[in-house]
């Protein structure tokens, strides 16, 4: 019962654990050696020497939102490429590369299309924004 | 105790925890918190099976397009959360009465 | 001996951060156990030996979804909405009364039950089989399925992503008012 | 799985003896063995990242033809020793706003990412922890962490510049993960597979059977994947989360100490990883330049300074690059990501793709002097 397929996934856990080790024995150490001398000042915010106003868990652009959704998309398109890459000089071995060829580029040019519909629409701007807003005003 | 019913134990309970989080939560963005428990369930589910029961590999590839279909759907949904927000400047659910706008 | 260690730790990160997801109220803390979560679900795939699609839960949804959605909550005020209703205790989501909450227990119950006897009725006739514990690299036969078998479902996946990424991106996309 | 550290020692004869003393439990010795060679590769890279921030003040001192460090120890060598204790013993400040949990957390996450990135990295043909069959695959999914880690040490400060240093962090670096990723797609096929054992054991020999000089898109596909991966480390001329002339310190403005300490290390270990990853994929990694097959262990460890001179060379130009160019603007890191990057390495993909094809798999030199497949 211990299939020793597993038994080379260890390292992944045996790193992971080395770093939350790390992290708290670093900080171990740092509350037994830091002095601890807390004072209000000390723990405002730092905003370069003014009085923090608000709260800085505020709107943000929505450009932000455009830039993470374009990436998922790609992400996920990446996701499915990659399984079918890495077989990709098999099947070119085996004689049916045209066929794969095919498969890739069509695969490939309808995320070409949805980068293409981007830059057109000016998602891949990032000042866009500000133009539009200069623009009200003016009006 | 990895068997095919321990796994089909914990599907269940991520299951049920997205559901609670749909039914009890206000907030949409929750809401698609909820959707995506409950998907990760039903692929685990996916690759359970087809580890136990059938041995062939149609299991993963389900499971892949399910990850597939929960990225777009993510997408699509918090840009609607997004939009709802310009509009109505709530997350709140029970605000979202009007189909149109 | 480890197959089973990182089974239970796969399967207490799971349970727990989908636990701590119901139970958690301020909402960014939730994408953090839902993030857990996910990291555990990416370990039980491991133990059932389909390391590709591990890996792609773990890019899709750490790299990808969990950051959408931090994202997304930073774009609604953040964490400063809070729930007017109450959390799962306090049993106030407007959604019933005694009688109600009594009848869907039942009815939970029951479809539990029956559920349960469906799935021992599968688990037992398919028991004997025990299908040794060859675990082959799942890429290369996954990459022919894809190109073979389910090759229509591929092509149509990146349909299906560039329509979500122009819904998405014209919903999104900021307007002049 | 693949050849790994364990597989590797498994033909000499010592480990039959040393497996003897373990009471024939293979798990426990494997357990052994990664753990020592986990705490090894540990220690070598914080000394390392430690060096490397030497090496960066040394470097930067050099360029603008100042002294640098030189009061600690021999050229001021034992600097970062000297800061390590000053880290541990500054006080712990955390702003009374943040989320405390989060706070905790962030840097935390972003040891973890980039540790578990550690673990397929090919140090030689031997000594490979976890030879996996998604090998770069997974580094690439497991290092997305550090981008969850950056928004969330910036959000959890809770203090503006910390905010929009941990936005813009996080939008960059999941931004330049897509050209990086289709870089690396083309590698994936040109190597036909996706573990790290495969796609260095296809570059065996002369410098000529490298892959960036495969053929010409996997030569231009390095430039994409060099500069993405310095994006996505927030190095300069890249480093606009943490631009100190307008965002203080970016993301962790509000970290000291120890915190703090964690968030550098991760950080300078990263870049050393993204460095070895473009060795191990474009560079032949840590294979010896002429076809010699000795399998002894010494030679492994000659495999392991060839990885690491190829690593090095590169960190040393990351840190050149970064005293050389000046930063960017905001736009024009989205533009250069989103319009120049992204569509070149689209294109190199589907050139590969076609050259894969066309060629049948033969790289240049192969056309060029002839030569077989």
């Amino acid at each position: 019962m211990t299939p020793a397929h597993f038994d080379g996934l260890m390292p992944v856990v045996i790193f992971m654990a080395l770093a939350v080790i790390l992290f708290t024995g670093g900080h171990f150490a740092s509350v037994l050696l830091a002095p601890k001398k807390p004072s209000h000042g000390k723990s405002t915010p730092y905003e370069c020497g003014e009085i923090p106003v608000g709260s800085a868990w505020s709107m943000f652009n929505v450009r932000f939102y455009v830039v993470g959704l374009i990436f998922i998309i790609f992400d996920v398109e990446s996701v499915l490429m990659f399984p079918v890459a890495s077989i990709f000089r098999e099947l070119n071995d085996m004689g049916q590369g045209g066929y794969a060829l095919i498969i890739f580029l069509s695969f490939i040019s309808v995320l070409i299309e949805g980068i293409a519909y981007c830059w057109r629409k000016g998602d891949l701007d990032w000042v866009k924004s500000f133009q539009v807003s200069t623009k009200n005003n003016k009006n | 105790m990895m068997g095919l019913a321990s796994y089909l134990l914990i599907s269940l309970i991520l299951f049920v925890a997205g559901l609670v989080v749909m039914i009890a939560r206000k907030n949409i963005v929750a809401i698609l918190l909820g959707i995506e428990l409950i998907l990760n369930a039903s692929a685990l589910n996916f690759v359970a099976y087809s580890r136990y029961v059938t041995n062939n590999l149609d299991g993963h590839i389900f499971s892949l397009f399910i990850i597939v279909v929960a990225a777009a759907e993510a997408a699509v949904g918090l840009a609607i959360v997004i939009r709802f927000f310009q509009i109505k400047e709530t997350v709140h659910v029970d605000e979202a009465t009007q189909l149109r706008n | 001996m480890f197959a089973q260690l990182l089974f239970a730790m796969s399967a207490l990160l799971t349970v727990g951060g989908a636990i701590a997801v119901v139970v958690t109220k301020n909402i960014m803390h939730s994408c953090i156990f839902l993030l857990a979560c996910l990291i555990g679900v990416a370990g039980l795939y491991a133990t059932l030996g389909a390391d590709f699609v591990a890996v792609t839960q773990i890019m899709v949804y750490v790299g990808g979804i969990v950051i959408l959605m931090l994202f997304a909550v930073m774009l609604t005020g953040g964490k400063d909405f809070v729930s007017r209703a109450q959390n799962l205790l306090g049993l106030a989501p407007s959604m019933g009364n005694k009688w109600t909450f009594s009848i869907a227990i039942l009815v939970s119950i029951v479809f539990l039950l029956t559920n349960i006897s469906l799935i021992g009725n599968i688990v037992r006739s398919h028991a004997p089989k025990t299908f040794g514990n060859d675990y082959p690299s799942t890429v290369s036969q996954i990459g022919h399925l894809l190109v073979k078998d389910h090759v229509l479902a591929f092509e149509l996946s990146s349909v299906l992503l560039l329509g979500a990424l122009v819904g998405a991106a014209i919903i999104a996309r900021p307007r002049k008012q | 799985m693949n050849q790994t550290v364990v597989s590797y020692l498994s033909q000499y004869e010592f480990y039959d003896i040393i497996l003897e003393a373990f009471g024939n439990n293979e798990g426990l010795l494997a357990f052994v063995i990664y753990s020592l060679f986990a705490v090894i590769i540990v220690a070598l890279c914080a000394t390392i990242g430690g060096l490397g921030t030497y090496a960066e003040r040394k470097i930067s001192a050099d360029i603008q033809q100042r002294l640098g460090p030189n009061r600690v120890g021999p050229y001021g060598i034992l600097q970062f020793l000297a800061d390590g204790v000053k880290m541990m013993t500054k006080e712990d400040v955390m702003p009374f706003t943040a989320d405390k949990m989060l706070f905790y957390l962030a840097p935390c996450l972003a040891l973890v990412g980039v540790f578990a990135t550690l673990a397929v990295l090919p140090w030689s043909s031997g000594f490979i922890m976890a030879d996996m069959n998604v090998g770069i695959f997974y580094l690439i999914a497991i290092s997305s962490l550090v981008g969850v880690s950056v928004f969330l040490g910036g959000y959890a400060s809770n203090s503006k510049w910390s905010m929009l240093g941990g936005m813009r962090g996080a939008s960059q670096i999941i931004s330049y993960e897509i050209p990086v990723t289709i870089s690396i797609l083309a590698i994936v096929l040109l190597a036909g597979g996706m573990s790290f054992g495969a796609i260095v054991g296809h570059q065996k020999g002369l410098p000529t059977n490298w892959f960036i000089f495969h053929n010409p898109f996997a030569f231009v596909a390095f430039f994409v994947y060099f500069i993405g991966a310095l994006a996505e480390t927030n190095r300069a001329p890249f480093d606009l989360p943490e631009a100190e002339s307008e965002l203080v310190s970016g993301y962790h403005t509000e970290y000291t100490g120890m915190r703090f300490g964690f968030f550098a290390l991760a950080e300078y270990i990263e870049v050393f990883v993204v460095c070895g990853v473009a060795a191990a994929l474009f560079l032949g990694g840590s294979n010896l330049p002429f076809d010699i097959s000795f399998d002894i262990l010494p030679i492994q460890l000659v495999e392991v300074v060839i990885f690491m001179t190829k690593t090095l060379l590169l960190y040393y130009v990351v840190i050149w690059i970064r005293w050389t160019f000046p930063r960017l603007r905001v736009d024009q890191l989205m533009s250069i990501c989103w319009k120049y990057l992204t569509p070149i390495a689209i294109v190199n993909l589907c050139g590969c793709a076609i050259w894969l094809v066309v060629f049948n798999g033969r790289s240049f030199a192969q056309i060029v002097f002839g030569g077989h497949h």
